[in-house]
C-alpha cells in the first residue's frame, strides 16, 4: 500500500458535480484506486481533518480540490492541504476560473445574505435568524466559518500547479490528467490539463459556419427552433465557443445546446469574457450608436453570458464598488 | 399639459388689448393655459443694465415659480411651458435659463438666492412665444380649421421686432423669419414681403432718446405704407405702443400724415376665428383699421 | 527579468533627448535617465543635446558595440518624425531596426505640458513602458511591393491636366477622370487671370487639346471613379461612364445636332455659363470644350424622357453617331498611385439672406461676373444686367461666405485679388463707378500688389468695412429703385448708405459638398472644414497618409491658378520618384495566426477590410495572406482564442506597455 | 525601486490609445501647436482604435488606470475603411460590462479625433480629466489588496491554538 | 454733445451733417500709461465676451445697428477701444445708452462676440463708477426701473416715466401728458397698481445674490 502515491481529493464552494464526476469514472474508477492511496475524500469516505493535519509535510502526491473558496475553512483546508501536497491541482471550473459561484461577485455580502435568509420567496424567517460565527448557549458555544467578502478561485488563495477544468471535468479528461500526473513526467507547472485550443476545434458543427456573415441580433435558446447541424453562431445564438478551450468532447452541442464556457480560455487569453465580447460584437451589423445599442439589447445579461464560470477568474474578479467588508 | 401664463408687465398696462386677445384666441383654441402665480417682473433690458446676476436671478424666481406650479417638485413632470407673449420678458427668460444653464458659478449663486426665498430652480422650464406655441404646437392647420371669417382682400405687414427673434435663433430664422407671415396667409390675409421685419422700433429710446425713437419708428411706418401696407401686426407690447402711439407725433414732425394701424397678431387671429372686437380689444387702439365692420359683415 | 523565452538576454540601452530646449525645458532630463538608468535590463542609460544629431546616432551605435546592446529605446520626439532616423542607426551598428522603439516626450508631452514635475513624471512613465515592451520586440524584415507605373488623375481641372501631362511627358501612362462633358475645370470659365490679365482660354485651351492628343493619356471625361481597392503600387479602381447618348468614336463634333434639336430656343439652366444663358438638352458645354463630343441631358431630352420624339437630331446626324440605348459603363483600370485634383466648388452666396443673392436680380456671384465680362459669354462680354440696362455704380463684397463664423471660418485667398481683377474689368467695360467693400486686403504673391496698386490708381474706390446688408429699402430718394449697401467705413468711422445698380458678391470658395466620397474611395483624411488634409503641412502638402495618393490644387486648399500648377508638378513628380524607384518597403506591421492555435472558428475572417484572411479548407483553419494585410490589427483584437498575434504591435509588447505605465503606483 | 514621492497627492492617470493615423497625429499637432493640456494621460500607440483589444481596456484598469481612453478617425474616416466600426461596437458592449462591474461611464472614453483636430485633444483629455477629479480615484491594486486582507484573519486563527479561536 | 432732448419742433428731412465737427481745441493723444490695461479682461468676463479679441475690425456691428448713427464711437471703435484700455473715453461715451439691445450686431458678428452683452457690461461699469452724463434719461431710466422692481416687485410704465421725467426734466411731462391721457381713456395706463404679493422675498432674493467679483466667471 504505501508505495502507491497518495491522493486526496477535497471539496469547497461547489455543487458537488466534480466529486460526482469521480464516480462518473465508472470502471475508470477502480484503475485509479488501483493505481492510487486515497488517504482523504470527505464526501466518500470518513477521515477527520486531524488525520491530514497529522501526515507529515509534502506526503500526499496530490490534492484534487474543486469548488472555489468563499469561507474560512475552505481556506484553511487549502492552506493545509497545499501544506501536506506535493502537488495541488485545481478540479473543475470553479476551483479553476470561479465557476457559477463565481458569479456572486458581482453582489456584497450583506445582499446575499439579505436575500438568501430573509427575502427569497421560499424563505421563512421571522425572527430574522442569521448564521454566526460564534453562537453561545448555555455557556456552550458553536462555531460556523466565516463567510468571506469575495469569492475565490483556488490559485488566488493557494498556489497551484494543475488545472483541470470544465463543469464538471469530463471523465475522459480527469482520467488523461491523472495519467499524466502519475506517469512521472509532470508537465510545467500552471499548466491546464486540457487541449489548448477552442473548441470550434473539434466542434461537429464547424463546417457549417459560413465565412461571411454578421450579427442582427441574438436569439435566445430555450425559444428557438435550433438546425442541429448548424453552427449556432451562423445561427444567431450565442456560443462561448471560439473563446472557449476543447477538450469537452462538444458534450453541449452534441446535446443541441451551444457552448457556455466552462473550460475557460486559451492560455494565451487573460480575460475569456473579454475576448469573446470582442470577437462577437466585431461582426454586428449595426453601423450607428442606436442600432448598436440595440442589438446588445437582445444579450440581456451580458455579465452572466460572457463571464459565467470565469467572473472570479477575471481580471478584475468583483464589482469593483462594493463595499470591502 | 397646460400652459403657464407669465405676462409681464406691460400686458396689464399698456399691452392691455395683447393680454385680451391672447386669452380670448387661447380660450378659442381650447388651449389651456393659467396665469403664474405672484409673478414679478421679469427684469427688461434694464435690469440688465444695472446688475446681470441679479437680472437672472429675478428672472429665475418666475421660472422657478413656474416649475413648483406645474408640479415638478411634486410629480417630476417636465412638461413646464411658460408662454411670455412680451418679447422682451421672453428673451430675458430665455436668456436667463440659457446662461445659468451654461456658466455654473452663476448658476450656483442664483440658485442660492432663490433657495432663501424658499424656492428652487431645476432647469426644466421651457420658455415659449405664444407665435411658437400657435405654429408648432397647435399647427396653422387646426387653426385655419376655427377659422370663421378669413380675412380676405387685407395686406398685413408683420413686424416681428428683435428680442423674439435675436440672438438665439429659436424657432423662426434670424434673418428672415417667416412665421407670421405663413399665418397671416393662412387667416386668408395677404402677407407683405419687407426688408423691415425685424429692424428695431427703438425700445425705451423713444421715451428716453426722443430724436432716434421716432426716426427709427417712421422708418418702419412709411415702408410698410410704401409698399401698401393696410396694417402692421407686432408681436410685442413695446413695438406695438411705439409704432402706435407716436404716429401722430411723427406727422406733424415729417409733414406727412401716416394712419397705420398697428395690431397685435393675437387681434388678427381673434378677428378671424370671430371672436367680437370688444373681447380683443380693438376698441383700445388708437388708429381705427375702417374695414373691421366690413370684415365683420362677411360670411 | 532580463531575459525572456524566445528572446535571450535583453541588454537595453535608453537615449534621452534634450531637444535643445524643447524638451529639456520642460522636463527633467537627468532625472529620467537616472530613474531609467536602474530598471530591470537596462545597460546604459544616457541623455543627450540632440540626439537625432551625427554624433546623438553615432553614440548610439558606439554603445551598441561596447555594450552588447541587442534593444535601443530613444525618448526624444515624435515617432512620425524621426523613427525612421533611429531605425537606420540601430540598423548600421549591426542590430535588427525593430529591435529600436521610440518615446514621444516631445509632441506628448514637453511641448503641451507646463508643470515641470508632471511632465518629466510623464516622460519616466513613457520611457518605462518602452523600456519594458522592448523586451517583446524581435527582428523583422520590411516586406517589398512593386509599383504599377499607371497613375490615375481624378479631376480635370488645370492642377489635373498639368499633372497629367507631367506624368504623360514623362512617359507613364495616365488615366484622367472628369465628371463634367469637359475638361478645363473652373478656370475654362474665366476670362482674364489676375494679376497679368492674360486671357484664360489663351492659356489653357491648348493644354487641353494637349491632353486629348497624348497618347500617353487616356481621358474619361462624363465619368467617376466608383470602387477603389488595393494599395500603393497596385491599386484597382472601377470607373463609372456614364452615357452620353453618343458614339464617342463616331462623334466628330459637328454640332449638327444641337441645330436640328426640337428645341429651338435654349431652355434649360447652362452649366457653363452658371445659368445666365440657357441651353438645349443635346449640348456641347463651350465651344472649345474637350474632348469635343455633343452630350445628351437625359432630365431634358424628350426622347430619353418620354421614349418618344421627332428625333431630329438623328436624322440630322448623317454620321449615325446617336445611340439612345447607351448605358451606364463600368470599366476597371489598373494603377499604382493617384493624384486627386477635384478641386473647390464656389460658396453658395443664398446662405447669407442679408445680401439678396437669388432675391435681388441684380445681385450677382463672382463666377457670374466672370461669364459676363467674358467675350465668349453669354453676352459677349458687354455689362448688362438681368434687367437689361447698363450698371453705373458697382459694389463689389469681399469675404462673402469667408472668415465668418456662420459660414466658413478661413479666408478664401482668391477674392480678394479677382475682385480686384472684377473691379478693374466691370469697370474697363461698362465705366461704371466700381466700390470694393474689403475687410482686409489681402494681395500676397508676385506682382499682385502692384495690381491692387494700379487699379486703385483707375479709380476704384476701395471701403475698409464688411458690409452688413444689400437691401431695396430706400431712406432717402436718390435711393429708390437701387440696391442700397450699409456699411460702416471704418477707416473713417462712420456708417454709411451706399445706393448701386449691381452688386457683386466676392464668394469665398469651399470643399466640394461631395467631397467626402472621394475622400472615402481613397482614403484621404480631411482637416475641419473639410479640405483634403497633406500629409505636412509645411514640407509635404501634396502629400497624403495613403500611400502612393497625392493631391493637389483646391481639393487641398483654397488657391490661385499659380499655386495650384506648382502643386500639381509636385504632386506628379513625386508619383514619378515612387515609380521609378520600381518597389516600395512596407512596415512589417502584419498580423499572423500561429496554426496550432487557430480552431478555425472563421470569427476573424469577415472582420479583415482587405479580405487578406482566408479559410485554408485542408487544416481547416484560418490563414493571413501578408501582401494584402494592412496591419490594422482589427483581427488581432477580435480573435477570440488569442491565436493571431501582429507584428510591432504584439499583445505581450502591449500588455507590458500598460504595465510600465501604470507601474508607479505600486510603490 | 520607483519614485516615491509619486504618490502625495492623487492625479487621475489616463491610458489611452491612439490610431496612428487620426488621433495620434492629432496628439502630435496639438504639441507642435504647443496646445497646453493636462498632463496625466499617457498614450500608446497603436496602427487603428480596431486593434484595441477589451482585455487591454480592463488590463489597464486592473492594473491602476483610472480612465482609459480610445481615439481614432470618425467614422468613415477610418484609414483601414472601418476598424472603427468595430471599435465602436466593442466599446458599447464593453462599457456595459464595465457598467455591471462598478466601473462609472466616465472612466471610458471613446472619442473620434481627426489628424486636424489638435485642439480637441486638449479639450478631451482636460474634460475627462475634470470628470475623474470629480470621481476620485479607482485604484484597483489596492482595492485588490484590500479585499484580500480578509485572508489575513485566517492565517492568525491558524496560527493560534484551537482553544483559543473557540473563545475569539 | 449736440444732443437736443428738448426739440419739439417739425423736423423736416433732411441730411445731418454725418461726420461731426468738434471745434474745442484740447489733448487728443493718450499716453500708453493712463490706459487701463485691466479694462479688457474686466469688460471680457463680465460681458461672457471670451472672443472679444478676435474681433477684426469689419463693422459689420455698427453698419447693421439701427442707432449707430446717434452714436458718437461706433460699435465697432468701442470693441476697439475696450480692447485698448480705453476705459474713460468708453465709459463716457454715448453709445452704450444708445443701445436699444436689439441683438443685430450679435447675430451678425463673423466672429461671434456678443456685442450686446458687452454693451450690457460697459453700461454696469459705467453706473458702477458713475461715469454716465447727468440728466441723461437712458441710465436714469435704468437706475428708476431697478428701484421700482425692487420696492414693488413688478413696474408700473406710467408711475415709471412720470418718475423719470420729474427728476430730469418736468418740461417732458407736458409734452407727453396728451399720450398719457389718451392712454388712460382707453384704459392702457393706470398710475396704481399692486406688486406682487411677497415683496420683501424679492429684497430678501435680490440682497442674498452677489457676484463676487475674484470668482472666475467659467
Amino acid at each position: 500500500m504505501s508505495e502507491k502515491p497518495k491522493v486526496a481529493f477535497y471539496w469547497c464552494a461547489s455543487c458537488g458535480g466534480c466529486e460526482e464526476s469521480i464516480v462518473d469514472l465508472a470502471e475508470g474508477l477502480l484503475d485509479v484506486i488501483e493505481k492510487v492511496d486515497i488517504v482523504f475524500w470527505p464526501v466518500a469516505m470518513d477521515f477527520k481533518t486531524s488525520d491530514v493535519e497529522a501526515m507529515a509535510d509534502k506526503s500526499i502526491f496530490a490534492s484534487f480540490i474543486n469548488g472555489c473558496i468563499r469561507t474560512s475553512e475552505q481556506e484553511e483546508m487549502a492552506h493545509l492541504l497545499r501544506k501536506k501536497s506535493k502537488v495541488v491541482v485545481a478540479y473543475g471550473s470553479c476551483a479553476h476560473t470561479g465557476g457559477i459561484p463565481g458569479l456572486a461577485n458581482q453582489f456584497a455580502r450583506e445582499q446575499i445574505l439579505t436575500y438568501v435568509y430573509d427575502e427569497a420567496p421560499t424563505v421563512t424567517n421571522e425572527n430574522k435568524v442569521r448564521p454566526e460565527v460564534e453562537h453561545r448557549m448555555n455557556g456552550a458555544s458553536v462555531t460556523l466559518p466565516a463567510f468571506r467578502n469575495v469569492v475565490r478561485t483556488l490559485d488566488q488563495v493557494i498556489d497551484v500547479d494543475y488545472y483541470i477544468p470544465g463543469c464538471a471535468p469530463t471523465p475522459k479528461i480527469a482520467q488523461e490528467a491523472l495519467q499524466i500526473l502519475l506517469s512521472g513526467e509532470l508537465p510545467p507547472n500552471a499548466t491546464v490539463l486540457a487541449p489548448d485550443i477552442a473548441l470550434c476545434d473539434q466542434c461537429p458543427r464547424k463546417d457549417s459556419k459560413p465565412e461571411e456573415f454578421e450579427y442582427h441580433g441574438f436569439k435566445r435558446p430555450q425559444w428557438t427552433d435550433i438546425d442541429p447541424e448548424k453552427c449556432f453562431l451562423a445561427q444567431e445564438i450565442f456560443c462561448m465557443g471560439p473563446a472557449t478551450r476543447g477538450g469537452c468532447e462538444s458534450l453541449c452541442i452534441g446535446g443541441n445546446m451551444p457552448c457556455t464556457g466552462c473550460f475557460g480560455p486559451t492560455c494565451r487569453v487573460k480575460d475569456q469574457g473579454a475576448k469573446i465580447l470582442s470577437s462577437i460584437c466585431s461582426a454586428l451589423s449595426a453601423k450607428d450608436k442606436d442600432e448598436i445599442e440595440k442589438i446588445l439589447d437582445s444579450i440581456p445579461d451580458p455579465l452572466g453570458t460572457f463571464y459565467r464560470y470565469g467572473l472570479a477568474g477575471s481580471l478584475l474578479r468583483r464589482n469593483v464598488k462594493l463595499p470591502v467588508s | 399639459m397646460k400652459y403657464i401664463y407669465y405676462p409681464g408687465c406691460s400686458l396689464k398696462s399698456t399691452g392691455r388689448p395683447y393680454e385680451e386677445s391672447l386669452l380670448a384666441v387661447f380660450k378659442e383654441l381650447q388651449i389651456p393655459m393659467e396665469e403664474l402665480h405672484d409673478w414679478n417682473c421679469c427684469g427688461a433690458t434694464s435690469y440688465m443694465s444695472v446688475d446681470e446676476l441679479k437680472a437672472f436671478g429675478l428672472a429665475a424666481r418666475n421660472l422657478a415659480l413656474a416649475e413648483s406650479q406645474n408640479g415638478i417638485n411634486g410629480n417630476g413632470d417636465p412638461d413646464v411651458h411658460i408662454v411670455a407673449p412680451c418679447s422682451a420678458c421672453y428673451l430675458v427668460l430665455i436668456k436667463t435659463e440659457r446662461y445659468l444653464k451654461e456658466y455654473k458659478n452663476e448658476r450656483k449663486a442664483v440658485i442660492k438666492g432663490l433657495k432663501t426665498i424658499g424656492l428652487d430652480y431645476n432647469g426644466k422650464a421651457v420658455i415659449r412665444h405664444p407665435v411658437d406655441v400657435l405654429f408648432n404646437d397647435i399647427g396653422l392647420e387646426s387653426i385655419a380649421k376655427h377659422i370663421k371669417k378669413p380675412l380676405k382682400g387685407i395686406k398685413v405687414a408683420s413686424y416681428y421686432g428683435c428680442q423674439m427673434i435675436r440672438p438665439f435663433e429659436l424657432f423662426d430664422p434670424v434673418h428672415y423669419p417667416v412665421t407670421l407671415d405663413l399665418l397671416v396667409d393662412k387667416l386668408g390675409a395677404t402677407p407683405l414681403d419687407w426688408p423691415l421685419k425685424t429692424r428695431c422700433c427703438g425700445g425705451s429710446l423713444t421715451g428716453t432718446l426722443h430724436e432716434a425713437g421716432m426716426r427709427l419708428n417712421y422708418r418702419l411706418l412709411s415702408e410698410a405704407k410704401k409698399r401698401g401696407a393696410d396694417m402692421i401686426i407686432t408681436t410685442c407690447p413695446l413695438c406695438q405702443f411705439n409704432l402706435e402711439c407716436y404716429q401722430d407725433r411723427i406727422s406733424s414732425y415729417t409733414g406727412k400724415k401716416i394712419e397705420m394701424p398697428i395690431l397685435y397678431f393675437t387681434q388678427l387671429v381673434g378677428l378671424a376665428l370671430g371672436i367680437p372686437e370688444k373681447k380683443l380689444g380693438i376698441h383700445r387702439s388708437f388708429i381705427r383699421f375702417p374695414n373691421f365692420q366690413a370684415l365683420e359683415m362677411e360670411v | 527579468m532580463t531575459s525572456t523565452k524566445q528572446n535571450g538576454e535583453v541588454r537595453i540601452g535608453y537615449f534621452v533627448c534634450h531637444c535643445g530646449h524643447n524638451i529639456g525645458a520642460t522636463i527633467d532630463v537627468l532625472k529620467v535617465a537616472d530613474v531609467i538608468k536602474n530598471l530591470p535590463g537596462v545597460v546604459i542609460s544616457r541623455e543627450y543635446k540632440y540626439m537625432c544629431s551625427d554624433p546623438g546616432q553615432e553614440m548610439i551605435q558606439e554603445d551598441i558595440k561596447e555594450h552588447n546592446l541587442n534593444r535601443i529605446v530613444v525618448a526624444a520626439c515624435s515617432p512620425l518624425l524621426h523613427e525612421n532616423t533611429f531605425r537606420r542607426a540601430t540598423e548600421k551598428a549591426g542590430i535588427n531596426q525593430y529591435y529600436f522603439h521610440m518615446v514621444n516626450i516631445r509632441e506628448n508631452a514637453s511641448w503641451v505640458h507646463v508643470d515641470k514635475a508632471e511632465a518629466t513624471r510623464k516622460a519616466i512613465d513613457l520611457s518605462r513602458a518602452a523600456i519594458q515592451r522592448v523586451f517583446f520586440h524581435q527582428a523583422l524584415e520590411k516586406k517589398q511591393v512593386s509599383i504599377n507605373p499607371n497613375v490615375l488623375v481624378v479631376g480635370g481641372g488645370i492642377s489635373g491636366i498639368h499633372a497629367a501631362l507631367t506624368l504623360a511627358k514623362a512617359g507613364k501612362k495616365v488615366y484622367l477622370v472628369e465628371r463634367d462633358p469637359t475638361i478645363g475645370g473652373l478656370m475654362a470659365k474665366f476670362d482674364k487671370t489676375f494679376p497679368t490679365l492674360d486671357c484664360a482660354a489663351c492659356i489653357l485651351t491648348p493644354k487641353m487639346t494637349e491632353v486629348k492628343n497624348h497618347p500617353n493619356i487616356e481621358l474619361m471625361t462624363y465619368s467617376e471613379v466608383e470602387k477603389v481597392s488595393g494599395f500603393v503600387g497596385q491599386y484597382k479602381a472601377t470607373i463609372k461612364r456614364k452615357p452620353r447618348y453618343i458614339k464617342e468614336d463616331v462623334c466628330v463634333g459637328c454640332l449638327d445636332c444641337i441645330d436640328a434639336c426640337i428645341y429651338k430656343d435654349g431652355k434649360y439652366y447652362d452649366e457653363f455659363n452658371v445659368g445666365l444663358s440657357k441651353r438645349k438638352p443635346v449640348y456641347i458645354p463651350f465651344p472649345q470644350a474637350t474632348p469635343q463630343l455633343v452630350v445628351f441631358d437625359p432630365e431634358a431630352c424628350v426622347r430619353l424622357k418620354r421614349g418618344k420624339c421627332k428625333e431630329t437630331c438623328v436624322e440630322k446626324c448623317d454620321r449615325d453617331a446617336i445611340d439612345f440605348d447607351q448605358k451606364e459603363k463600368f470599366e476597371e483600370i489598373e494603377i499604382g498611385s493617384v493624384i486627386v485634383a477635384t478641386g473647390f466648388q464656389i460658396f453658395d452666396a443664398k446662405k447669407i439672406p442679408y445680401y439678396g443673392y437669388g432675391k435681388y436680380q441684380n445681385v450677382y456671384n463672382a463666377l457670374e461676373i466672370e461669364r459676363l465680362v467674358n467675350s465668349s459669354g453669354p453676352t459677349g462680354g458687354q455689362v448688362v444686367m438681368r434687367n437689361g440696362e447698363v450698371p453705373k455704380k458697382i459694389g463689389i463684397i469681399h469675404c462673402v461666405g469667408s472668415r465668418d463664423e456662420k459660414t466658413n471660418i478661413w479666408c478664401s485667398r482668391v477674392c480678394c485679388t479677382y475682385s480686384v481683377k472684377l473691379a478693374h474689368l466691370l469697370k474697363e467695360l461698362s465705366g461704371a463707378d466700381v466700390y470694393n467693400f474689403y475687410i482686409d486686403m489681402r494681395t500676397p504673391g508676385k506682382g499682385q500688389e502692384e495690381f491692387y496698386n494700379q487699379v486703385m490708381r483707375e479709380g476704384v474706390h476701395f471701403i475698409r468695412g464688411r458690409v452688413a446688408e444689400v437691401t431695396d429699402w430706400a431712406a432717402e430718394k436718390e435711393e429708390q429703385g437701387k440696391l442700397i449697401i450699409r456699411v460702416e467705413d471704418t477707416l473713417i468711422g462712420v456708417v454709411r448708405r451706399i445706393p448701386v445698380d449691381m452688386v457683386v458678391l466676392g464668394v469665398g470658395v469651399e470643399p466640394h459638398s461631395d467631397a467626402d466620397k472621394i475622400r472615402r474611395l481613397f482614403n484621404i483624411s480631411c482637416s475641419t472644414e473639410g479640405f483634403y488634409l497633406e500629409k505636412h503641412p509645411k514640407l509635404a502638402p501634396f502629400d497624403t497618409a495613403s500611400d502612393g495618393v497625392y493631391i493637389a490644387g483646391g481639393c487641398q486648399g483654397p488657391k490661385d491658378i499659380t499655386d495650384a500648377v506648382a502643386q500639381a508638378g509636385a504632386a506628379a513628380a513625386e508619383a514619378l520618384a515612387l515609380i521609378d524607384k520600381g518597389f516600395i518597403e512596407m512596415e512589417p506591421n502584419t498580423a499572423f495566426i500561429s496554426e496550432d492555435n487557430c480552431s478555425g472558428c472563421k470569427s476573424c475572417i469577415p472582420l479583415c477590410p482587405y479580405t487578406a484572411i482566408s479559410f485554408d479548407e485542408e487544416v481547416f483553419k484560418a490563414k493571413i495572406n501578408e501582401v494584402l494585410c494592412k496591419g490594422c490589427g482589427t483581427c488581432v483584437a477580435a480573435c477570440p482564442s488569442a491565436a493571431i498575434d501582429q507584428n510591432l504591435f504584439t499583445n505581450d509588447q502591449i500588455y507590458n506597455e500598460i504595465d510600465g505605465l501604470l507601474k508607479y503606483e505600486i510603490v | 525601486m520607483e519614485l516615491k514621492s509619486q504618490n502625495d497627492t492623487w492625479k487621475p492617470r489616463i491610458v489611452a490609445f491612439f490610431c496612428n493615423w487620426c488621433t495620434y497625429t492629432a496628439a502630435d499637432l496639438a504639441g507642435v501647436s504647443r496646445i497646453k493640456h493636462e498632463p496625466n494621460v499617457r498614450v500608446i500607440r497603436v496602427m487603428c482604435s480596431g486593434r484595441v483589444d477589451p482585455q487591454f481596456v480592463i488590463d489597464a484598469f486592473v492594473k491602476g488606470a483610472d480612465g482609459v481612453l480610445i481615439g481614432g478617425c470618425h467614422i468613415g474616416d477610418c484609414h483601414y475603411i472601418d476598424g472603427n466600426h468595430k471599435t465602436i461596437r466593442r466599446f458599447a458592449m464593453l462599457k456595459r460590462i464595465l457598467k455591471d462591474m462598478g466601473i462609472e461611464d466616465e472612466r471610458f472614453r471613446l472619442e473620434w479625433i481627426s489628424a486636424s483636430e489638435g485642439e480637441k485633444v486638449k479639450t478631451v483629455t482636460n474634460d475627462m480629466v475634470e470628470k475623474l477629479e470629480k470621481l476620485g480615484p479607482l485604484g484597483l491594486p489596492k482595492k485588490f489588496i484590500a479585499w484580500d486582507e480578509e485572508m489575513n484573519h485566517l492565517e492568525l486563527e491558524i496560527s493560534k491554538p484551537k482553544e483559543e479561536i473557540e473563545h475569539v | 454733445m449736440t444732443f437736443s432732448f428738448l426739440r419739439t419742433r417739425k423736423w423736416k428731412y433732411q441730411k445731418p451733417s454725418r461726420i461731426e465737427q468738434d471745434k474745442t481745441v484740447r489733448r487728443r493723444i493718450k499716453y500708453e500709461s493712463e490706459l487701463d490695461i485691466g479694462f479688457r479682461e474686466k469688460i471680457a468676463k463680465m460681458a461672457w465676451g471670451e472672443r472679444l479679441d478676435s474681433c477684426m475690425q469689419c463693422g459689420t456691428c455698427s453698419a447693421t445697428c439701427p442707432v449707430s448713427h446717434y452714436m458718437d464711437y461706433t460699435p465697432r471703435r468701442i470693441i476697439d477701444m475696450v480692447r485698448q484700455g480705453f476705459k474713460e473715453e468708453v465709459l463716457n461715451s454715448f453709445t452704450l445708452w444708445v443701445c436699444a439691445s436689439c441683438y443685430s450686431c450679435t447675430v451678425e458678428c463673423p466672429r461671434g462676440i456678443k456685442i450686446t452683452d458687452v454693451m450690457y457690461a460697459l453700461k454696469r461699469e459705467a453706473i458702477k463708477q458713475g461715469f454716465h452724463p447727468k440728466r441723461f434719461l437712458i441710465p436714469m431710466l435704468a437706475s428708476k426701473f431697478y428701484k421700482q422692481v425692487l420696492r414693488h416687485g413688478r413696474q408700473n410704465e406710467g408711475r415709471l416715466i412720470l418718475s423719470l421725467y420729474l427728476s430730469a426734466n418736468p418740461l417732458l411731462l407736458l409734452r407727453n401728458s396728451k399720450l398719457a391721457f389718451r392712454l388712460w381713456r382707453r384704459g392702457r395706463m393706470k398710475l396704481f397698481e399692486k406688486g406682487i404679493r411677497n415683496k420683501a422675498s424679492i429684497r430678501k432674493l435680490l440682497s442674498s445674490i452677489e457676484r463676487r467679483e475674484e470668482e472666475p466667471v467659467q
